[in-house]
C-alpha cells in the first residue's frame, strides 16, 4: 500500500461530520482523499475551523495558512479563533478525531512522534502533545517498518513519548490495528499477507479480526 | 448535509434523560433560552442539576422549573433576588440542594470544563466561606483555591443567528454564559432568532463555531 | 456628606483613561458625577466595556443590562464579551479600579459585603469576590456607621468576608481612609471634623494626614 | 481624550529596558508583527527573554535579533525548522536558554496570565520529557502536570485595523496569538494596518478590547 492508497484508507473511516485535526507530514494526505459526498470539518491548531484544499497558484494569502504553514482556504461556514481557543477545542476532547505521523507506537498506545531523542538533536514538540492527548479519537499513520526493517509498533517505545496511552488506531502500509485493554487487536489487513507473517513483522503480540466491522 | 438544525423547542429537547445536569445561559433577560426553558418544563425530565447565574426570577422560566419540582440541585451565583420566591421556600424547606460559586469561579469553571483543564489555583473566594473544604495554595504570595471543571450533559442557551453547522452570533449583553456553557455541555441546543445560509455569518465574526452546537431552533423574534 | 456628594468625591480621583468597575448599589452613582472632560471606561461584569448612561425612556434594550440587570448604553468605542472573558478581565487585575460597597472593612482591609451571615439568610454573591481580588486599585464606598451607629470600619470583620486585605481606600461620609501595612491613614475629611472626634466614632487606630495629597 | 496611538514603530518600543520579557505574536508569516521586531532590534534592549512560538526564521525578524545576541532566553514549542540556523547556532554553541513548552500549555499559560489564573492542571505533556521536574496529578482517572502563567513586560502584536482606544480585529490565521500575548504582557504593543475612528469597529465584533492594548502604530499595507 503507497502513501495515497494508506491515506485512503484512513480517510474511508472517517464519517460524515466529523471534526478532525490532519497532522503535520503523511496525515495531510487524507485531506486529498475524503469523499466528496461527505461533509468533514477539518481544523487547524493555529485558528480556524472549516478548512479548505490549497489556494490555487497566485490566490495565496500570508494570512491564511495551516499548522504546516502552508497555503489554505476556508470552507463557507468555516470560522477562525485565536490560538488559545484553539487549542482549549483541541484539549478539551471536542475533535472527534485526530491523525497523527509516528516514529514508534507501543501496544499500550503509547506515542512517540516529535523527538528522536538523540544527544544533539534540537527539540521541538509545537501541538503533538496537544493533538495526543485533546482528540476523542486518535489514529495514526505510519509505515509500519523503518527504513532498516524494524518495527515502529513496539512493546514500549524507545523514543520519547508524545503522550501515554493515546492511541486508539493504528494505520499502516500492512495492517490496521485497534488499541485495546487486551492488546493490538488486527481490524484490516492488505490482500495477501497473513496473519503469522504480520506478526513476525511487528514483533508484538496481535489479536485476530473478530469479525467484519462493517 | 450536515444540519443541525431541529423544527422546534419540543425536538430540541427530545431525549433529555432524568438526572441530567443542564446548564442554562441567560444573564438576567439578557440571552435567557426561555423557549427551551418551556420545552424542558413539556419534556418532563426530573431530578436535574441546574448550572445558571441565578435560581429563577417570577414564577416563569426557570422558576417554573423549580415549582414543578423537577430541579434537585443548583449550582449558581446570585440564588436571592427579590423575585425569587420560588426558590427560597424550596430551599429553606430543604426541597433543593445549593451550591453558590463565584460568579467568575463559575465562568471560569465552565470554561475549565470546555478547554480540558483538570483544575485550576483561583485568587477568587480565598480565605472566605465559599473556599471552605477547598484546597488551597500560596502562589507569589497570594493565596488560591483550587477549582474543578464544571461540566454538563446539556447546553441550553440563547444566540441571535446560526446557520446549519450550528455557528452562532451573539446580541450585546445577551452573549454572556452562550459560549462556555455550548462548549462545555455534551449537547448544546441553542434558541435563535434567524437561521442564516452557509456562509452569511463572516468567519472573523463567528463566536461560537458549529463544533460547539449540536442542536439548532429558530423561535423568530419571539426570542 | 450625602450619597451625591460621597458620590462625587470618588468620581474626582478617578483619573482620566482609568478602566473602572462601579458596583452595585452605592457605587453606581459615581457613574453620575465623573467629570465629563475626562475619557472613563466603565466596565460591567456581564460582559461589556464602555458602558455609557441609561438610555432615554422607550429606548430600553433588553439584550443590554449592566451587572445590575438594569438597562444601560454602550459608548462609541465600547466592546461586548462572554462572560468567563469577562471575568478573567477582572481576575486579571487589568480594571485600575473597581468600586464596592460594604458592610465592614477591618484595617487590613479585609471586605466583607455578601453575606449578613444571619442563620436564616439565603446567600448570594454574585461577582463580588471577583471583583474584590481582581482590580489594581479596589475603592469601598459606604457610610461610616451603621444605622445603629456602630463604626462599619473594624480591627475585624464580623461578618463572613468577601475577600482577605483587598480594599486599597475607604470612601465614608466623614473621611477618606488609605489602607497601609502600618494602619488606616487618613487622607481626606469633611470640614468641621476633628481628628480625636473621627478617631472616635471609628474605634481603631487612625493615622494622621501627612500632607496634601494633590 | 485618550489616544493610544503612537506615530511610528520608533515610539512604540521607546523605553524598553534591558532584560525584559517580551511576547512577540505570529505563527509562520500570519500576524508577525515585523515592523515591531525591526524597531526592536534599533532599539538596542538587550539580555531579553523572547516569548514566540518558534525561534526565529531565516536571517530577518525574531532570526536577526538573535543574531545580534539580544536574546538570553527563548520560550517556545517550535524552534527547530529547516531556516532556524541562527537559533541553532546559538543553541549548539550555549549562548541562548531554550524553555521549550507544547504549543497548547504555550498557549494557556499566557491566558492563565491575562485571566488571573495561579496555576491550572492540563493532561498535555503528562509522563514526556516536558513534564519532567513538575508537579503532576492524576484527576478522575488521568495524569495532569502543573503550568503556571506566562507574563510578559511587553506584547508586539499585528492585527488588521484598531482605533484610538486600542480596540483591535485580525485577519484570518493572523489572530493567533495576538489576543491572548495582548492581554498577558503589562504593556501590549500592536503594529496595524488601518486605525480607524472611534466606532467604525462594531462592538460585537471586536477581538480585543482596548483595555488590554497600551500603544498602536499603524504601519500601512506593509504590515
Amino acid at each position: 500500500m503507497n502513501r495515497d492508497q494508506l491515506a485512503a484508507r484512513v480517510a474511508r473511516d472517517i464519517p460524515e461530520g466529523a471534526y478532525v485535526n490532519l497532522g503535520i507530514g503523511l496525515p495531510t494526505l487524507v485531506a486529498n482523499h475524503l469523499p466528496k459526498d461527505r461533509e468533514i470539518f477539518l481544523h487547524s491548531e493555529n485558528g480556524l475551523l472549516g478548512m479548505g484544499p490549497a489556494p490555487e497558484p497566485g490566490a495565496e494569502d500570508p494570512d491564511l495558512i495551516n499548522a504546516g504553514k502552508q497555503p489554505v482556504t476556508l470552507l463557507t461556514g468555516g470560522a477562525y479563533f485565536h490560538h488559545a481557543d484553539s487549542f482549549a477545542m483541541m484539549r478539551g476532547g471536542h475533535l472527534d478525531i485526530c491523525v497523527l505521523g509516528a516514529f514508534q507506537v507501543s501496544v499500550q498506545g503509547d506515542l512517540a512522534n516529535w523527538h528522536t531523542g538523540a544527544p544533539d538533536a534540537i527539540p521541538a514538540v509545537g501541538g503533538a502533545m496537544d493533538l495526543a492527548v485533546g482528540a476523542r479519537q486518535v489514529f495514526v499513520m505510519m509505515e509500519h517498518l523503518t527504513k532498516t526493517g524494524e518495527s515502529k509498533i513496539v512493546q514500549r517505545c524507545s523514543y520519547p513519548l508524545t503522550g501515554v496511552a493515546c492511541v486508539d488506531r493504528i494505520y499502516t502500509d500492512l495492517a490496521v490495528l485497534q488499541v485495546t485493554p487486551e492488546g493490538l487487536r488486527i481490524l484490516d489487513m492488505i490482500d495477501g499477507l497473513g496473519l503469522a507473517e504480520l506478526a513476525r513483522l511487528t514483533g508484538v503480540p496481535l489479536l485476530p479480526l473478530l469479525a467484519p466491522i462493517h | 448535509m450536515i444540519s443541525k438544525i431541529v423544527p422546534s423547542p419540543e425536538a430540541a429537547l427530545a431525549g433529555v434523560p432524568d438526572g441530567s445536569t443542564i446548564m442554562i445561559g441567560g444573564f438576567g433577560g439578557a440571552g435567557q433560552p426561555a423557549q427551551l426553558i418551556d420545552a424542558l418544563i413539556d419534556q418532563g425530565a426530573r431530578d436535574l442539576v441546574i448550572v445558571n447565574n441565578n435560581a429563577g426570577n417570577g414564577e416563569t422560566g426557570l422558576a417554573a422549573l423549580l415549582k414543578a419540582r423537577r430541579v434537585r440541585r443548583i449550582i449558581c451565583s446570585f440564588p436571592r433576588q427579590a423575585d425569587s420566591q420560588v426558590f427560597d421556600a424550596l430551599y429553606r424547606s430543604g426541597e433543593i440542594e445549593l451550591e453558590l460559586v463565584p460568579q467568575g469561579n463559575l465562568s471560569e469553571r465552565i470554561r475549565a470544563a470546555a478547554a480540558g483543564i483538570g483544575a485550576f489555583f483561583t485568587p477568587t473566594g480565598y480565605g472566605t466561606l465559599l473556599a471552605e473544604g477547598k484546597e488551597t495554595r500560596m502562589i507569589d504570595g497570594r493565596g488560591h483555591v483550587l477549582e474543578y471543571p464544571l461540566r454538563a450533559d446539556y447546553a441550553l442557551i440563547k444566540a441571535l443567528r446560526a446557520d446549519r453547522w450550528g455557528n452562532l452570533v451573539y446580541r450585546k449583553t445577551g452573549r454572556n454564559f452562550g459560549p462556555t456553557m455550548a462548549a462545555a455541555a455534551a449537547c448544546a441546543i441553542a434558541q435563535v432568532r434567524d437561521v442564516v445560509e452557509l456562509g452569511e455569518l463572516d468567519p472573523e465574526v463567528i463566536v461560537t463555531p458549529g463544533i460547539y452546537v449540536q442542536r439548532v431552533v429558530a423561535v423568530g423574534s419571539a426570542a
